[in-house]
């Protein structure tokens, strides 16, 4: 009895996760408010940081919002709050180019499921000490990891500049 | 004496009479219309400051009078300018490309007197409603 | 030198920000300064000036005003409306009705210089209220007090 | 991994008492605060000292209609100050207020305080945005400029403080200082920290979002009732997650000499806040490009040295 | 010197938009309005809209006689009231050639320059509260609340005093009152160097009033500005200084000056103004004469016909009433030119191109009384 409420609760808890990545994604390219939009990320990728703590690493669930809430997103939302032009109503983001992404996406997922198809799925990943990941970052990973990092910048300065455009004091 | 309000007046050929600072004007002139441009430049040339723009409405002789003070930072050099417009069709040459403060002087004075400033860059209304058309302080207003 | 410069605004500033939490901190361990109304009240000066008041006649109780209407002349806002009758026995009118507007009232004074039989005083009200404006719109200053014409 | 739903129910039932209890406290300390710097009392009237005023002030804001304007944008306006104040009740659960009182042990807990810290920032820039109004607008802008400008030297301190303590989890971090505090070591470091969580929490001088003199109330301009009182009731929760975390890191926690351990972590937590609003009632506010010249030119720099000294120091 | 601001609703193309700054906001101290095409954070125009608060003062005092104009033109600048009265009846006794006895003129200079420092007090306050710092205003109160004390303890109000009469005051002062003034100046005295330490020192409110607003001298007389405005420009253009009226040639005073015509300039004018008046009332206390305090002027007041125009020098600036006189009870024409007005209509020009905080440090560092601006 209790333990089938205990499983009731984890998959409501799930369904929700799940609820949050697919509906902010489909949100984030529907919306017609660019700002509907964004939310519609933030939703996405705080359902990412909720499936990775699923997956058993809590590590990763925390750098994803942190980095990808906390730093990508407050630098689109950056951009957003300097170019308020066109977009905010009336664009179209469906037409026929968008059908691309959507055909791919089908096409990846039910290969995924094909092969998954049979297995059993252990939602339990190997417990990580996070001085190893630091070492690897560190380490072998050295070059990606300095790569990832331009990532920001690049935004930041993106950010900057398309602030700089339309500046005219 | 070589004050500056003594220069001012002699470069557009008004003579400089002083009064006694008694009543706080060190000179009162009475000018035409056609000169009060001519007039502010120089002041302004001469370093003067606009003090304000006023009119007064004198419905007995049929008149009204544009009055400007002007006034010096050296101090003590308050100078007095009448300009006499008709007063069925009062109208007077706008000094607010030369005294930049004095737009607003003159979009009040136009507003409460009904006096056009020819050449003022705003002639919205400053004090009244946008959409008055009445003029207060003519002394025939008794209210709307 | 630059970087001299730039290490010696952040310290000196930061001291004067601790300066200024110095007296902050002086403000908040010294004694407060309001008055805790209602429970304390501030002295009123004796030339507290409040609403008008009619003051009466030291032998007669009647008030003292008799009705000159100089006061109602003088008053810029015309607040004053002041009516007064002969009795049969004296020479001098006394005032029958005296009303004020208070809610035009500017508390200026002019009434009470102008009185000349210094019938008029400042009250120390200060804390009027009231359920309606017409307690104050025409306020009675001859309550209270006696009437001649009274029987 | 394997906690029942009873026991977070209990915690977030906890979380919710401490949420609401330090609402109720700061308000009347900031009022009274606020009061004596000024000359002033305070609250006085309702009960000892004014100090239900707090709950007097919450029953009204309860019983008051909660408007949305007819402009607003209804979704994203409806949504904003649950996204400031649900993440408080997560970053609450690692937080160590003593030896044994903590929810949960997790050992990236400082990250995560970190981490849900950011989505304040995201729920400022939804209520300005929702809220179709100008000055509301400018206020969510500010915000999202200002993170920009703190978050890095935020993070600097923290990453100074994770290499000395070697850990993630808070507790141990606490632990870790057992000999000494870190304030000890690092005075620089706390000054530079209290300053990003000054910026953090948006409070003045760095008030930006809402800065009352130049944008009314900035981004909670239409916000009424309820939906005021959450924004209200976040903001002072990050103060308090702010404060935790400033003691921890750099006080030793719950760790002191003859009182128990949660009066120590309480006293060290409303010493800071004190702090806090002994700022907001000196300082004026700075100006919005000063205040990025002070993250970008001031606190970065000083934060880097400050880490790389560290750095080099523990090498050593 | 540029022509006034252009702006046109509709230009809100290119990411600009139009603010509008109150009638009610806690900025603009009263119900001014100012319409802003802006930028993002920066002002590209600022349009001040104004007659909010109109009342027609001009209108009412040509209705009224002399003497019932009094308590009205206190109304004017309710935070200066002292100078407006004082030149009102100074303005009357020169077109009627009153003497003032000089006892009254002392009370009257002690009683403006404590209105004075009353009113920087309040500015002091209220201009850090636009600059985000909330205890200097009730800092700056809890000394101005003592001002006001004095003041009420001769003329029984706080606000708006109604305090002089033509040829003289309303009432006498004591003894009481003259201790009371002389331990009010040192005590304010001792006060002062905590203002300097809570604010003139401050790193912060040295970053937002420096360089900002700067008000070259040339445009300071193409806009009339005056008073502690003007003297930050560097003018050491006072009218006590020169057109002493009321006595003011009997005290020595100095006249604070400052070369750079930026916020910080304004301040630091105002502060030394401070301390000027204190000088002034401590020399008008030490020298008090006994005496009548009020002349015998008729009781109808009915000046010859004329003009005069009375300069006084008020907490804001350069106060001129302009009156005409024809002789009758009432006066023909009378002309207010107030000092805030020619003030605020300098600050569309300051605006352009500023962040809206800096905008609005420049608004309260100009130091207006909405409803002197409106009359």
């Amino acid at each position: 009895m209790f333990a089938s409420f205990v499983h009731t609760v984890y998959t409501l808890a799930f369904a929700t996760i799940l609820l949050l990545v697919v509906g902010g994604a489909l949100l984030a390219v529907t919306a017609r408010n660019l700002i509907h939009c964004f939310f519609g990320l933030v939703g996405a990728l705080l359902g990412v940081a909720g499936l990775y703590y699923n997956l058993g690493s809590p590590l990763l669930a925390v750098m994803q919002v942190m980095i990808y809430i906390g730093a990508v997103c407050v630098a689109i939302a950056f951009g957003l709050t300097l170019t308020r032009k066109q977009g905010e109503e009336g664009m179209r983001p469906l037409d026929i180019k968008a059908a691309i992404p959507v055909v791919l996406v089908v096409a990846m997922l039910s290969a995924t499921l094909k092969s998954l198809a049979g297995r059993e799925i252990v939602a339990s990943a190997r417990k990580i000490d996070e001085s190893r990941i630091g070492w690897m970052l560190l380490g072998d990973y050295l070059l990606p990891f300095e790569l990832i990092s331009i990532l920001l910048t690049v935004a930041v300065i993106g950010a900057v500049t398309i602030a700089l455009i339309n500046r005219r004091i | 004496m070589n004050s500056p309000l003594a220069t001012a007046l002699a470069r557009i050929g008004i003579d400089y009479r002083p009064r006694v600072p008694a009543v706080g004007l060190r000179c009162s002139l009475h000018i035409l219309p056609e000169q009060i441009r001519s007039l502010a430049r120089s002041l302004a040339g001469e370093g003067f400051f606009i003090e304000t723009v006023t009119a007064e409405d004198m419905p007995e002789q049929n008149r009204m009078d544009g009055i400007y003070l002007f006034n010096h930072y050296e101090g003590d050099m308050r100078l007095l300018v009448r300009v006499t417009v008709s007063r069925s069709r009062p109208h007077l040459p706008s000094i607010g490309r030369i005294f930049p403060g004095a737009v607003w002087h003159e979009r009040e004075t136009a507003e409460m007197f009904g006096i056009t400033f020819d050449g003022c860059p705003d002639s919205r209304n400053l004090l009244l409603p946008e959409e008055a058309t009445f003029h207060p302080l003519r002394k025939d207003f008794t209210g709307v | 030198m630059n970087g001299y410069r730039y290490l010696a605004g952040i310290v000196t500033g930061s001291v004067s920000l601790l300066k200024g939490m110095r007296v902050t901190f002086a403000n908040m361990v010294s004694r407060p300064h309001t008055v805790q109304w209602p429970r304390q009240t501030a002295p009123l000066p004796a030339r507290f000036r409040g609403h008008i008041r009619m003051l009466a006649d030291e032998e007669t109780g009647f008030p003292r005003c008799f009705a000159c209407g100089s006061c109602a002349r003088i008053c810029p806002s015309a607040c004053i409306t002041v009516q007064g009758r002969k009795p049969g026995d004296r020479k001098k009118k006394v005032a029958v009705r005296f009303l004020l507007d208070f809610t035009k009232c500017s508390l200026c004074g002019l009434c009470v210089e102008s009185c000349p039989a210094r019938a008029l005083a400042f009250s120390r009200d200060y804390a009027l209220a009231g359920y309606r404006d017409t307690e104050f719109r025409t306020m009675d200053l001859l309550e209270g007090l006696a009437s001649p014409f009274q029987f | 991994m394997s906690i029942s739903p009873v026991t977070i129910v209990c915690y977030l039932l906890g979380i919710s008492a401490v949420v609401g209890l330090n609402a109720v406290i700061l308000v009347w300390l900031e009022r009274k605060v606020a009061g004596h710097m000024h000359f002033r009392y305070g609250p006085m009237e309702v009960g000892p000292h004014g100090l239900l005023q707090t709950l007097a002030d919450g029953i009204k804001l309860l019983g008051k209609q909660f408007l949305v304007p007819d402009a607003a944008d209804r979704p994203l306006f409806l949504l904003a100050p649950v996204v400031s104040l649900v993440p408080i009740f997560v970053a609450m659960v690692p937080l160590p207020l003593g030896e044994t009182l903590q929810a949960w042990e997790l050992n990236i807990g400082l990250l995560l305080v970190v981490a849900l810290g950011l989505l304040n920032t995201l729920g400022i820039l939804l209520a300005g945005w929702g809220s179709n109004n100008k000055y509301a607008l400018l206020g969510g802008s500010r915000a999202v400029a200002q993170i920009l400008a703190y978050k890095i030297p935020l993070l600097l301190c923290i990453l100074t403080i994770i290499m000395m303590a070697g850990s993630y989890s808070l507790r141990q971090i606490a632990l870790a200082q057992k000999d000494g505090w870190y304030i000890l070591y690092q005075p620089l470091l706390f000054i530079i920290y209290i300053v990003t969580i000054t910026l953090e929490t948006n409070r003045s001088p760095f008030d930006f979002s809402e800065a009352e003199s130049e944008l009314v109330a900035g981004f909670h301009i239409e916000y009424s009732a309820m939906g005021f009182s959450l924004f209200f009731l976040a903001e002072y929760s990050y103060m308090f997650i702010a404060a935790a975390l400033a003691s921890i890191l750099f006080l030793g926690g719950w760790q002191g000499p003859f009182l128990p351990g949660p009066v120590w972590s309480l006293l060290k937590l409303y010493g800071i806040i004190f702090l806090l609003m002994w700022f907001r009632w000196t300082f004026p506010r700075l100006r919005i490009d000063q205040m990025l010249h002070l993250g970008w030119k001031i606190l970065l720099p000083l934060a880097l040295v400050n880490f790389l000294v560290t750095a080099g120091v523990l090498a050593l | 010197m540029s022509a006034p601001p252009t702006y046109s609703l509709e230009s809100t193309d290119n990411g600009n938009f139009l603010l509008n700054l109150g009638p009610q906001h806690p900025g603009t101290h009263g119900v001014l309005r100012v319409v802003l095409q802006m930028d993002g954070e920066y002002i590209l125009a600022a349009d001040p809209v104004l007659g909010y608060g109109h009342r027609m003062q001009e209108k009412i005092a040509e209705n009224m006689t002399y003497l019932q104009a009094l308590p009205y033109v206190c109304r004017m600048d309710y935070l200066g009231a002292m100078s407006y009265s004082l030149a009102w009846v100074c303005a009357v006794e020169k077109l009627c050639s009153f003497e003032v006895p000089e006892r009254a003129v002392h009370v009257r200079v002690m009683a403006c320059e404590l209105n004075r420092i009353a009113s920087h007090l309040l500015w002091w306050g209220a201009y850090l509260l636009d600059l985000g710092a909330f205890t200097p205003f009730l800092q700056a109160f809890a000394d101005r609340e003592q001002i006001l004390d004095l003041l009420e303890y001769i003329t029984g109000s706080r606000l708006t005093y109604c305090y002089f009469r033509f040829g003289g005051l309303a009432a006498d002062v004591d003894d009481v009152f003259l201790r009371r003034v002389e331990d009010f100046v040192t005590g304010f005295r001792q006060r002062l160097p905590r203002y300097h330490d809570l604010v003139t020192g401050n790193v912060i409110f040295h970053h937002r009033s420096k360089d900002v607003g700067v008000i070259l001298p040339f445009e300071a007389a193409g806009y009339g500005v005056t008073g502690p405005c003007l003297r930050g420009s560097g003018f050491a253009y006072d009218v006590r200084k020169c057109e002493p009226y009321s006595g003011y040639d009997r005290f020595e005073f100095a006249v604070p000056a400052e070369q750079e015509g930026d916020c910080l300039a304004r301040y630091n004018v105002r502060m030394a103004e401070m301390e000027q008046s204190l000088a002034i009332i401590e020399q008008a206390v030490a020298t008090i004469p006994d005496g009548p305090y009020r002349a015998r002027v008729p009781r109808v007041i009915r000046p010859p016909a004329g003009e005069v125009a009375m300069a006084v020098e008020t907490p804001r600036g350069e106060l001129v009433i302009f009156m005409v006189s024809d002789g009758s009870t009432r006066p023909c024409r009378v002309k207010f030119r107030v000092p805030s007005f020619a003030n605020l209509s300098i600050f569309a020009r300051l605006a352009r191109g500023q962040l809206l905080a800096d905008a609005l440090a420049i608004l309260g560092s100009l130091d207006m009384v909405i409803p002197e601006v409106d009359r």
